[in-house]
């Protein structure tokens, strides 16, 4: 494990002191808690937006944190859900009075904790609503989806929808429009080492790669040779596509670096998919590439898709101070 | 036979310990049908239960159950945080005013906490979780009469391996779906090794 | 070598191509060159800025052609720098009437090009200035110290100084004010793998890191044992303060990642520089952490310091809207 | 003897043919004391520069040379790009008007090409750069009074496997400080294959 760290318990810490280090005065992070919060948090009147899940996986979610997106993000250890008692500090923290969205990755883990911290907050009469993000194709039974790259869109769409004055419902609405209409699938070459546990979380072989991986090191559904950027473009596009029907609407690609990919070989995986898209007459709108959901080192990427109507257009160009999201 | 204030303090010490030991393999088990991590969240979890009881003074088993369900829910995160708390938080209210913790009592409380990790995670038997330790466990408290150290030690192991048999269908070990088979359920593990822990304390008591 | 790549010859290509497909309205490739510019270019009267070098350094430097920074970058090879006929088309496609900067990293192949280059525009009667960024304290000889992450903060301030309406002579000005403020230093934990060469180009064991490393799988000037981040923090920071005075002045401090360390560690990192800085009385004027100057996907990061006066900090302030600096 | 304007085609051709056989050989020099693109490059440069030369119908070997100039200038890139094109250029200059290329020519010509590498990439003598395959390769010209193959690879050899000698004080091996020290000098190696091409070109001649 070659890993540029201190105490391998502690680096969720000092991670997070870290970025408040490098963003003073835009965020804060809660005392005695692994919650980023905006520093002018909370917005009188405005509906908050809360995410976040276990660390490992940044800039999600603490990079996400500003005017615009969200409010406050609660780091996990690495790869491991934050517990009810933080993200219940997290909505107390952010809410204006207009009551707090929660985004929540669909991760049992996830569900689990939020779920709680939300029965917490209403216990305290604290509005809450819940959008559960599901956008991981690579797993065939809706239920058990997981919340992968497209999450970053129901942030950016939630906290413009927010940020324009919505309510609780409108914020909620916009966000699992999102969800309706967004599609995920990722691969990956190499496998990723969770600090504290200090070896990877699954091997492949020199000429191997994994299709269909989630971001938690978890392996994928299937391990293949590796072909070329174009195939697996195409691969991960056409399963997307098979999905949902993208026909019709305007469309937002992402694609998402999980972590040592080179942007360089992004932007050839982007040219591949914005070719299919443009083959099948699918018009893309707005096309985001970089690292924006990543699992520590692994080498790989992911498509997202998101089908647009007039107001997801209009929300996704509203601009965005988050530190990781400027637009 | 019952369970004194010191023996459920016992437990949790003793659960601790075993876990602490078995971190790493737990973790190996993790790491082939989930992330890798269940092994650290549990160490953590219980790492702090047992050192938060250790300061307290306490004379009811109930305060050191729920202060180990606070404690393991909000160190342990995961999937695995909310239940195992939740499941010592049923046990803590079932045994509230029983002291010392007669083996109907605990029975009850075991049924309980089965009924509580189910609705929370909203698995039943056969999905290969946790649930395949705890709910067998409860079936086997009601048709036992007493307590029996040896017995629970097995059970709990059988239970644990008898996951090995299960596709998983929730939690992170379904996105493998069959190629869950043949591993044991890190969760399983982790809670086979709390009924061992039980196991050891009235063991030294007999 | 595993990539997510075509031909291995067709990288530079194949990105540009992607590059160009993500940011249709602002970014346009040249006919026939690896020489991205701004869809607008040439800006009337405006000085323009072209930098470039080799490819592999994503996002440099085409992620920073936009409004605020570069008009042109010029992509040659991986780790090669461009020749002299691409970067004399960038120069004649920007040229407003005021003139063109060219921001050149100090190596030699990048000097000799961008001098040919140059020459060839004087010819033509364009005027034009070099800028030679050395920010690499690892390198004692001043003359021969490399451009590494300290160039992306010259391209902001030259960027933005244009913008401004500055003459050609004001614009170097600026440049060259950052270039004598600011200074970097590297370091690595894995090589990296140029896609036409298809082997690491030095090997690293388990345990050793480089210090000093260069941007181009140069190997560094010390092989050691690896050690904490906070030790690792230390060792490059104490190096750039030893080089030059950053006491009575504020500084920005830019923690750059070489490829595939997660952004958590580069925050771990960041945490432990601010605190020295904090420690010598150093003021923080702002921060940039993430992926400004990379090299393939090499394990490591740079920690670059620039000392401020009222002018830069203006400069660094003032809006760009280049794809990976947007501010 | 003199050059024709065949023989020259011949020597880029040949030139190209040798750097292509030796390219992993020259990225692997260029590994060791600098970024690992040598052999990349000067392969790119002189394939196209074949490619180039075989399409023309020639009449003066200064025309080759010139095209050939253009071409590795425009193709290689990195530090070797601008003085191969340099090197090449001085030549076709030299050379301009003086077919077939007699020895005088063709030395002063060499001469010419070493001064413009070294105002180009400013190196002298014992930089552990081309210039220490250029530089004496004009040296044993003039010492002699006419093409010999054999003599020529000789001396090229020498001069190459000189440059494991020094320590580099410029161009990209400068950063290995004594480092570099034993290593051949990539840009050496590869001028080197280019004088043996011109070897091989005269040596079939004779
Ligand atoms: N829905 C569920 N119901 C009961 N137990 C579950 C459920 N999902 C997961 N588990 C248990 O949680 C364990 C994993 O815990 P852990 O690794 O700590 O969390 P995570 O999966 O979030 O990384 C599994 O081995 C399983 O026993
Ligand atoms: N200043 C210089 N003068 C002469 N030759 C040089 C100089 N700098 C570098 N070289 C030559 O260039 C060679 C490296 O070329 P190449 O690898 O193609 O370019 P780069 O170093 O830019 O990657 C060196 O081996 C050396 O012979
Ligand atoms: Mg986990
Ligand atoms: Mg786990
Ligand atoms: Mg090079
Ligand atoms: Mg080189």
């Amino acid at each position: 494990m070659k890993k540029i760290i201190n105490d391998p318990n502690e680096v969720v810490q000092d991670m997070a002191a870290g970025l408040i280090a490098a963003h003073p005065d835009e965020l804060q992070q809660l005392p005695g808690t692994t919650v980023i919060a905006k520093s002018n948090a909370p917005i009188k009147n405005k509906v908050a937006i809360v995410s976040g899940g276990g660390s490992g996986h940044e800039p999600a979610h603490a990079g996400y944190v500003g005017k615009g997106m969200l409010d406050a993000a609660v780091a996990g250890e690495v790869f491991t859900s934050p517990t009810p008692d933080q993200i219940f500090e997290a909505i107390k923290a952010v809410d204006g009075g207009a009551g707090v969205c929660l985004v929540i990755k669909n991760y049992t883990g996830d569900v689990l904790n939020f779920e709680m911290a939300a029965e917490l907050a209403e216990a305290e009469g604290i509005d809450v609503e819940k959008v559960v993000v599901n956008d991981d194709v690579a797993v065939d039974e809706e239920s058990s989806r997981r919340g992968i790259a497209g999450t970053v869109l129901v942030h950016k769409v939630a906290g413009a929808k927010a940020e324009q004055g919505g309510t609780l419902k409108e914020v909620k609405a916009a966000a699992e429009k999102v969800v309706e209409n967004v599609r995920s699938m990722g691969m990956a070459l190499t496998p990723c080492t969770v600090p504290a546990a200090g070896t990877p979380s699954f091997q492949l072989g020199e000429n191997e790669m994994e299709i269909g991986i989630g971001i938690h090191g978890e392996s994928g559904i299937e391990r293949k040779s590796i072909t070329t950027a174009d195939d697996i473009a195409k691969e991960l596009t056409d399963r997307i596509l098979d999905d949902f029907d993208f026909t019709g609407g305007d469309v937002a690609v992402m694609i998402n670096g999980l972590g040592s990919t080179p942007e360089m070989e992004l932007y050839i995986v982007n040219k591949q998919v914005q070719a299919i898209l443009a083959e099948k007459g699918i018009t893309v709108y707005t096309t985001f590439v970089g690292e924006y959901m990543t699992s520590l080192e692994m080498t790989g990427c992911s498509v997202t898709l998101l089908k647009l109507d007039d107001e997801l257009k209009t929300l996704l160009n509203e601009p965005s101070q988050a530190p990781a999201f400027r637009s | 036979m019952a369970l004194t204030v010191q023996d459920v303090v016992a437990w949790i010490d003793k659960s601790n310990e075993t876990i602490q030991t078995n971190k790493d393999y737990l973790t190996t088990l993790d790491q082939a049908i989930g992330d890798g991590d269940h092994g650290i969240n549990v160490a953590r979890g219980f790492q702090e239960a047992a050192a938060k009881i250790a300061d307290g003074n306490y004379t009811s088993s109930a305060d050191v159950l729920k202060d180990t369900a606070m404690t393991l829910m909000s160190k342990i995160g995961g999937a695995s945080g909310p239940l195992f708390g939740t499941a010592f938080l049923k046990l803590s209210t079932a045994v509230k005013g029983n002291d010392p913790v007669d083996y109907a009592t605990f029975t009850t409380g075991l049924k309980e906490a089965v009924n509580g990790i189910k609705q929370r995670g909203k698995a039943i038997e056969g999905e290969k979780t946790l649930v395949d330790v705890w709910s067998p466990m409860a079936d086997f408290f009601s048709r036992q009469a007493d307590f029996d150290g040896e017995k629970i030690a097995e059970e709990a192991k059988n239970a644990m391996e008898q996951t090995k048999t299960m596709t998983a269908t929730k939690g992170r070990a379904a996105y493998f779906k069959e190629r869950s088979d043949g591993h044991i359920d890190p969760g399983s593990a982790s809670s086979c090794y709390i009924f061992k822990a039980l196991a050891d304390v009235i063991g030294g008591k007999s």
